[in-house]
């Protein structure tokens, strides 16, 4: 697959979309359908894409294993540190109301796009890591 | 900070674990781990005190009241239940590090610990947790890192019992889950104290008797009852040493801990005992359960699979306490869940060090290993003791509570069963103790063989110390199990 | 309208059911799998069932409409589907491993080589 | 339709074909909740149910082989628990609430309603199950968070490494980790 052109030049012209429709499902989740989650997994399809057509080992040059595992547990840290700063600020564990002292509904707003990043995050590196423990796993057996 | 105690007590492990993964180095994952496990420790005696004093804790999650958000809830058996389980991770996770740099590959070990701090988080969520949707979220962290860290094992067996291990949970998860639906479906709530309130007040109806139904037979499915055991013997038997130690101790114990949550808080004891009868299909099923089982747990070699078995027969008493449904009985079961867990962790932990030196636990590799490595099966022979029920051990007050309980509701019979199925632990253990103390050490390397080391032996001891403690000195867990079982056996009422 | 809501439920129970055959009856470690995905879906299935309201639309407020379904079933299903694919992941990822342990994915293959 | 699929699933033995049918039985329920009005659940059942389980289960089955071993059609131990868990649902749905109805327990309890009518000035957010999600179940989701990044922790514990040979052989290909 590696040197078919326009596979090559198709995955060029479409993985930025796929990202910016991944943008779009993230943040049109307070409107639409949509959220953290599913933008992840959009955000990943459109990195997996690249994998396939470029190769295995190109895909881990732009992002290394180690950077998406990091991505995995960077995602439950914003989470958690979200609801830790609501208790910093006085609040319970993830009451977002105390997240902007003056509009609660602002605060409310800020807390919600934060966990959903934490979420996107998580779920981009963790669906990273599996493909390419999948994918992977073929070099070794062979 | 003291009044966020309740979600810190789940949240500090929980977010220990992507720490571990980022520092990557196997190390200093380790000190985070011992760390956060400390800390939850801690945590758990403190919130135990204030519950002592102030009774039942609430914490609103997200600063939501509690039928629309979630809402922590903490009373005297979850408190007690939370010390049990932060005590064994406590202990478990410094003896993790001497015991995983043998039986794990270094570039996994911050995995690994990883790994461990989400189902210790996994399970302290399942405990202080008064939604019972969020019931099921922590059932799966809980249970998703135990296949991973079950399947850790050396013997390629492991897998296949992690791998039935996940079928039989998640089957388990998914009948939960089904239960959970009914009940919301009848109600409209998923807060266990709403639940509470709105079942009672229900026109009868079929419904809500399936939904118990489900919702016991997946609990049933975890803590490993008769006849839904199958995935346990093989899943203690080739896991790593400390992930036997824990998950022996603490996910089945989790489990009751969930029935008697199902049972009690949310259904009512009316229900589940006086309408469902529940009682007297537990009542069976336990008995079978402790006899069978100990019965083939005299017929193995590999000492692990020899505990696996009496464990099974240990939960089988648990569920006998709770099946009684008298204060005493439920007294004795709730005991039992400590004092079992005390005692499994120690056995479970001598037979990680006897695995350190030799690589094997069968019978007969084990031979000698008395004058080899006596304070190793000195740990191992109290932790024995204890499980047969001599006194001044932990495992004596339980029986004994359990045997007057049985006797309170004139089933001689079974108090009968008990004493004899103690017998049948004597035995099993004496095969051990033989094969130990009185015949010779016929291994090739004799010489290399010697004492484990002190990480490994210290944890290993702390909770030997602690089956003699509390079974001299009862009356901690005596006080705490029965203000927990006459707690629960007045929330219905 | 009764009978056709019962219908439907059993329309589930039946889908459930046929998963959870796959999963217990299969000899085949990935098929167990696949056998658990559509046991799951089927509850999700059913979750959904009891969250809808004839003539309701969607639950994103909007001017136009006063009814609408049930969310929070919807918000329920939605951490369900991400647990059970985290768990069919970890399943996959287990049969991988027994394959190279084993050379086997056949339940009753494995169970001999261990005999 | 489901059923049909399902029933296909059951019977195929090529395991390829299970895979993609099982996709297309994803997508199917993808539909079915659309018109449930459970968008949301509907996408990620697409994206996840249709797409990453999917493509997961093709993976595997490149590493593991995709032909089932013939065996007995039916086995009845198996089939008679089914059976029997079919018919207890079956006798608890008769007493189930009808299918449809605005006047049913779960939508007149008071969590529905302060999400229908409160969320819009609590949180500002039009989709109720975004605010649901993110606001008052909050913490689920962290917790759902934490499930997926559990199965990477364990996939990873799983998978990464070398391969472990019965007879002790470690090397591994080139990109073992």
């Amino acid at each position: 697959m590696e040197d078919n052109v326009i596979l090559r030049v198709a995955t060029k012209i479409l993985t930025p979309y796929i990202f910016l429709f991944a943008l779009y499902v993230q943040f049109h989740g307070d409107y639409g359908p949509g959220g953290g989650f599913q933008a992840g997994v959009i955000f990943a399809a459109g990195f997996v894409l690249y994998a396939l057509i470029y190769g295995l080992e190109t895909a881990r040059r732009v992002l290394p294993l180690k950077f998406a595992a990091l991505c995995g547990a960077l995602g439950v840290l914003i989470y958690g540190g979200v609801g830790i700063t609501t208790m910093m600020k006085g609040g319970e564990f993830l009451n977002y109301n105390y997240l902007d002292s003056h509009n609660a509904e602002h605060g409310q707003h800020l807390g919600i796009l934060l966990v959903e990043l934490g979420v996107l995050t998580t779920v981009f590196g963790v669906m990273v890591v599996i493909f390419y423990s999948f994918a992977g796993r073929r070099d070794i057996q062979s | 900070m003291m009044n966020h105690l309740p979600v810190l007590q789940v949240i500090i492990p929980l977010l220990a674990a992507p720490l571990c993964v980022i520092v990557r180095n196997g190390q200093i994952a380790g000190v985070i781990a011992v760390a956060s496990s400390w800390v939850s420790l801690w945590m758990a005696w403190k919130i135990f005190q204030l519950v002592q004093v102030a009774g039942t804790i609430s914490y609103n999650l997200g600063g939501w009241m509690a039928p629309i958000g979630i809402e922590y809830r903490i009373d005297t058996l979850a408190a007690f239940v939370l010390i049990l389980v932060t005590l064994v991770g406590a202990v478990v996770t410094p003896y993790a590090i001497t015991s995983v740099k043998k039986e794990i590959d270094e570039s996994k070990e911050a995995l690994f610990y990883a790994a461990f701090l989400l189902c210790l988080s996994g399970l302290l969520g399942i405990v202080v947790t008064g939604d019972i949707f969020n019931v099921f979220v922590f059932l799966e962290i809980s249970s998703l890192s135990a296949y991973a860290l079950i399947a850790l094992g050396k013997d390629r067996r492991a897998l296949i019992a992690a791998y039935q291990y996940l079928i039989m949970g998640s089957v388990g998860a998914t009948f939960i889950v089904i239960g959970i639906g009914m009940l919301y479906v009848m109600t409209g709530s998923l807060n266990m104290a709403d639940l509470a309130i709105l079942l009672p007040q229900l026109p009868s109806n079929r419904i809500i008797p399936v939904a118990f139904a489900f919702l016991t037979i997946g609990v049933c499915l975890k803590l490993a009852l008769f006849p839904l055991h199958v995935w346990l013997p093989n899943a203690y038997a080739y896991a790593p040493s400390a992930v036997t130690a824990f998950i022996a101790s603490t996910a089945t114990k989790v489990a009751i801990y969930m029935l008697l949550r199902i049972c009690f808080t949310i259904f009512g004891p009316d229900f589940s005992f006086v309408k469902m009868q529940l009682g007297a299909i537990l009542l069976p099923l336990s008995v079978i359960a402790i006899f069978s089982m100990s019965l083939v747990a005299i017929f193995q070699t590999n000492v692990k699979r020899m505990l696996a078995y009496s464990s099974l027969a240990q939960i089988g008493y648990i569920v006998l306490g709770i099946s009684l449904f008298t204060n005493t009985g439920l007294t004795a079961g709730i005991l039992h869940l400590f004092n079992h867990a005390v005692i499994k962790g120690s056995l479970f932990m001598a037979l990680g060090c006897v695995m350190y030196r030799l690589n094997s636990v069968d019978l007969e590799s084990m031979r000698g290993l008395g004058r080899k490595m006596p304070l190793t099966m000195g740990a191992f022979l109290v932790g024995g003791f204890s499980l047969i029920g001599v006194p001044f051990t932990a495992g004596f007050i339980s029986k004994w509570y359990l045997i007057q309980g049985a006797l309170e509701k004139g089933l001689w019979p079974v108090a009968l069963l008990v004493l004899m199925t103690s017998l049948m632990a004597v035995v099993y253990i004496w095969r051990v103790v033989e094969s130990v103390y009185f015949s010779e050490f016929n291994g090739s390397d004799a010489d290399e063989i010697t004492e484990a080391p002190l990480g490994l032996l210290l944890p290993t001891w702390v909770l030997a110390i602690l089956c003699l403690y509390f079974g001299v000195n009862g009356t901690f867990t005596a006080l705490a199990a029965s203000s927990a079982a006459a707690n629960l056996m007045g929330a219905g009422s | 309208m009764n009978a056709m809501g019962l219908l439907n439920y059993w329309f589930v129970i039946v889908l459930m059911m046929i998963g959870f055959y796959v999963l217990i009856a299969q000899g085949n470690l990935v098929k167990k799998i696949v056998g658990l995905n559509i046991f799951q879906t089927s509850v999700f299935v059913f979750y959904i069932s009891m969250g809808k309201i004839t003539g309701a639309t969607a639950p994103i407020l909007d001017s136009d409409w006063s009814v609408y379904s049930n969310p929070l079933p919807h918000v329920l299903i939605l951490t369900a589907i991400v647990v059970g694919v985290a768990t069919s992941a970890l399943g996959l990822s287990l049969t991988v491993r027994i394959h190279e342990a084993y050379g086997s994915v056949e339940e009753d293959e494995i169970n001999e080589m261990d005999e | 339709m489901l059923v049909i699929t399902a029933l296909i699933v059951v019977r195929l033995e090529n395991l390829f074909t299970v895979a993609m049918v099982t996709g297309i039985y994803s997508l199917l329920s993808a539909v079915f909740f659309t018109l449930m009005d459970a968008v949301d659940v509907a996408f990620t059942e697409a994206a996840v149910g249709a797409g990453v389980s999917t493509v997961l289960m093709l993976g595997t089955l490149s590493l593991v082989g995709h032909q089932q071993k013939k065996r007995k059609t039916v086995q009845w131990f198996p089939l008679t628990i089914v059976t029997i868990t079919g018919l207890l649902l079956m006798y608890g749905t008769l007493d189930i609430p009808p299918f449809g109805e605005g006047g049913n327990p779960i939508h007149g309890h008071v969590t529905t309603v302060h999400y229908l009518e409160e969320s819009s000035h609590e949180t500002g957010m039009p989709n109720v199950v975004t605010s649901v999600l993110a606001s008052y179940r909050g913490y689920d989701t962290m917790g759902e968070t934490t499930v997926v990044f559990t199965a990477m922790v364990g996939i990873l514990l799983l998978m990464s490494g070398k391969k472990r040979k019965p007879s002790g052989d470690v090397e591994g290909g080139p990109s073992g980790r």
